[in-house]
């Protein structure tokens, strides 16, 4: 499924902001980012697919947006 | 980008006169005995030799505007608050500015203080911000919460 | 009576610009990261049927002024504090007005809190202050602190 | 000893704010005081002599000052 991937925080040093990729669901889609950009790889990440946090892996939809997100840094 | 309905996001800092407002427009509410404000401000923190001179703030919105909604729900929920108050800066603030106001205000001062560190601590560990700090060169490392 | 130095006792009630320029006045402190701010307010309470207009406050100014530097003393003494400011009313202050004004600053959220909510319990406490609640009807009866 | 006496709070609707008077000590300054005042007896009272908190009776000096306070109830 095509998808809209957004990265936050620290995350868009190493990723666009906006920009959109094929994946099944949410696992296949940080497998691929993660071999494209090392520095991605184990980095603690929050993910929500249409603006709801997901604890585990979702298949994705058409159109779906997935916002990548580091650790809060809020206040 | 329009100014939603609870919409705690300001560009840039907040300014001083901002609380002063506040706490002025309060003045009006009989039932208030407390007021209880937290505020955050831009510290030059040195990292390696180099002095922290902003933050630039990005934020998810539309996460964060219903995460807001959540824990404003919940703090009216637990805490008999006659007023609630959340401002945070998104964009470039620099040291010695204000980025995060929190304002509650009750009857009693127990309440108050309590529902304004809740919201403190709340805002801070579950809203999706982040903090670039930018130093004096220009160059810059994303800010982590304790 | 003139100002004398740690005096925190103001004329009436405390202005909310007060709070506004206290606010600025800090944004040259670059060390600040975090301020806890504290507002008594004057509610019009209800008791037997009549209705708090405004409260009067008498001070024995000389025993305050000793303790307040007592209190200032251990409260700096026991926390890293940046600032500490504290207002306090004498004389007649309506409802709606402010009353009781701390202030803390400190380079992180958690000692400037934990700071200003002590100067808070102390003072309510320890302060040798008077309230006396005026009716709408000019009687009164003497405040008691819980 | 001859003392000034200053009332303060609730005790101002009962005393003259400031007067003088003769007492041994405080003990018998606060007895004759209740003698006189019905309402102050049995009043709990903070007593200051020369702004300084007595938590005992102590003996009077000539032109001391002595305050007498009810619960404070500031902020």
């Amino acid at each position: 499924m095509r998808v809209q991937v957004k990265a936050f925080g620290a995350l868009t040093d190493i990723l666009e902001k906006e920009f959109y990729m094929t994946a099944v669901d949410t696992e296949e889609l940080l497998t691929v980012l993660s071999h494209q950009h090392v520095a991605l790889a184990h980095r603690k990440l929050l993910i929500a697919v249409n603006n709801r946090i997901i604890n585990d892996p979702v298949v994705l939809q058409e159109n779906d947006i997935v916002a990548l997100m580091p650790p809060y840094s809020g206040g | 980008m329009n100014k939603e309905k609870n919409d705690i996001f300001m560009q840039g800092p907040i300014p001083p006169e901002r609380i002063a407002t506040s706490i002025a427009t309060h003045g009006r509410k009989y039932d208030i005995g407390a007021h209880s404000i937290f505020l955050g401000q831009i510290r030059a923190d040195q990292v390696d030799g180099k002095t922290v001179r902003a933050i630039d703030y990005s934020v998810n919105r539309e996460l964060a505007l219903s995460k807001m909604a959540e824990i404003r729900q919940a703090v009216f929920d637990k805490y008999p608050l006659a007023c609630m108050h959340v401002y945070h800066s998104e964009g470039l603030v620099q040291v010695g500015e204000i980025c995060f106001f929190v304002f509650t205000s009750s009857a009693h001062r127990r309440v108050a203080i309590d529902a304004c560190e809740e919201l403190v601590e709340r805002i801070k560990k579950e809203m999706p911000i982040w903090g670039k700090e930018i130093f004096e060169d220009d160059t810059h490392q994303w800010k982590t919460n304790r």
